[in-house]
């Protein structure tokens, strides 16, 4: 129901696609693969969640618990391209005052390349 | 005549629809669920996509929750599950036998301000509200009977 | 997961639908009953073209008869026609306040063996007693209530 | 909801094509021009049912009138191509007993050009 596809650019950046269903049973799927890939050590890192076609809650506890340890660790995550319905949720959640939620990959980046020391 | 994908069922008469569905309270039932809802709801109803994420939200977040709290480890039961459809609404009746629980009197989580103090759950019963139109709650023969309503 | 256009509604859970129509006794209301039928019921039930085709054709009977011989003329009535889709069958069931009338006890048309003595007419009530599955006829608060029922 | 298409042919034989609904509005829309073409004269008479959708008593009652007119005046009607629905109707009522139906115009053609005297 859910799968992630990962991409590291020689920019720092480490890009992870989220793709499909972030229910209970996706979430499941995936979680240990996404926090291994974003939450192990200080990183800048893009959730592209262009593919996503629903978010539950126990979706956006991922979000927060890779965006809880960057924070801690000095570096940060984004969101990138949520469509509607997803970004939707993430609003009603409060997540968008939390982690920020871009439209476009070069604002994306830059806010990681300014936020998160070398 | 041709009849649109979504948002209008023909409207020649008056149309009601019920669509029925019984889960064990275990985890690997959710995958019925969204089929249910994403394959049998969303064509039989033909409502917007909009409409088809709001009941998969709020039905995905209630059943969790009753799967994840509502019974004793190791106790089998059913939850079932009622989706209406009748003139512009989707009424969603979901039927337990957990211990009393209403979704509507919980405090309403405060969504926290920094990611510092931000709390990791408390966020399902924010999200049914929101996307609820209305709400009943009912304790009947020691089940707990979940009403939600969605104008479409 | 596709969803196949027709003798097929998706089954992961239980699926009753419900379509009501009320018609004027006149003629020219005949034209709403087979679009109902041909777009509502047809593309809500997802039954094939062969069971569209009977149920149109015992509704153009039973209601032309309504129509014809319930009511003495000029009386306006409504007539309450119900699709109910449920579990492999669907059952129609049309109420009228006109005069008692019983389709499922008048003696069987005999059908003639040469044009010489054919009667023009005497056929809608074979017609349906053929193509239903079941009939029962009540009389009840001053109306006829007929319920058909036919497996799909 | 129904229409006819008439086409008078040399070898003596009218073709009638009724398309779309012979229900009690269909029919009612039809049926003066129907008979007016069918029954007024002896006549040899194919009525091709190829692209009749709908076929309840009150059509069937058509077919009968003008059946019934052509045996007193010595001609003949045969029915052409009806649809398996409709086809079913026309059998359940018994009418293939009374009009004969036909999958090939040559065989319906060859039945009226031996039934009917000129
Ligand atoms: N069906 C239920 N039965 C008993 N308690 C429940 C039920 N649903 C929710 N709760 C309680 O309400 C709390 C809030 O639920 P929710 O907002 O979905 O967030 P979360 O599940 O992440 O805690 C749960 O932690 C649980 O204590
Ligand atoms: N709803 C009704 N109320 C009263 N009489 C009826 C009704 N329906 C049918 N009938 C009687 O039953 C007879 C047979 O009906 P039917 O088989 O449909 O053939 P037809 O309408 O061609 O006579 C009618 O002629 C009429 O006398």
């Amino acid at each position: 129901m859910a799968k992630l596809e990962i991409q590291e650019s020689d920019n720092g950046i480490k890009q992870v696609k989220v793709i499909g269903r972030l229910d209970i049973l996706g979430t499941g799927e995936v979680e240990t693969s996404f926090t291994a890939h974003t939450a192990g050590k200080k990183e800048k890192v893009i959730v592209d969640l262009s593919e996503l076609d629903f978010l539950a809650s126990i979706g956006i506890r991922l979000f927060l618990i890779t965006a809880k340890a960057q924070a801690k660790r000095g570096g940060k995550i984004v969101l990138l391209n949520p469509k509607p319905l997803v970004e939707d949720t993430l609003v009603t959640a409060g997540i968008n005052l939390l982690i920020p939620i871009y439209n476009d990959l070069e604002l994306a980046s830059d806010d990681l390349n300014s936020a998160v020391s070398e | 005549m041709t009849v649109s994908t979504h948002n209008t069922l023909p409207h020649t008469g008056t149309t009601e629809i019920l669509c029925y569905l019984t889960l064990k309270n275990k985890f690997d039932e959710l995958n019925k669920l969204s089929v249910w809802i994403n394959n049998d709801i969303s064509t039989l109803f033909k409502i917007s996509e909009r409409t088809v994420f709001k009941v998969d939200l709020i039905l995905a977040e209630l059943i969790a929750n009753i799967i994840s709290y509502a019974y004793p480890s190791q106790c089998e039961s059913e939850i079932v599950i009622k989706c209406h459809y009748f003139q512009d609404n989707i009424r969603i009746d979901i039927e337990d036998s957990g211990i009393p629980f209403n979704p509507l009197i919980t405090p309403d989580v405060v969504l926290p301000q920094s990611l510092e103090e931000a709390d990791i759950g408390g966020l399902g019963i924010h999200l049914i509200r929101h996307y609820m139109d209305e709400g009943t709650y009912q304790r009947k023969d020691n089940k707990n009977i979940f009403s939600v309503r969605l104008k479409i």
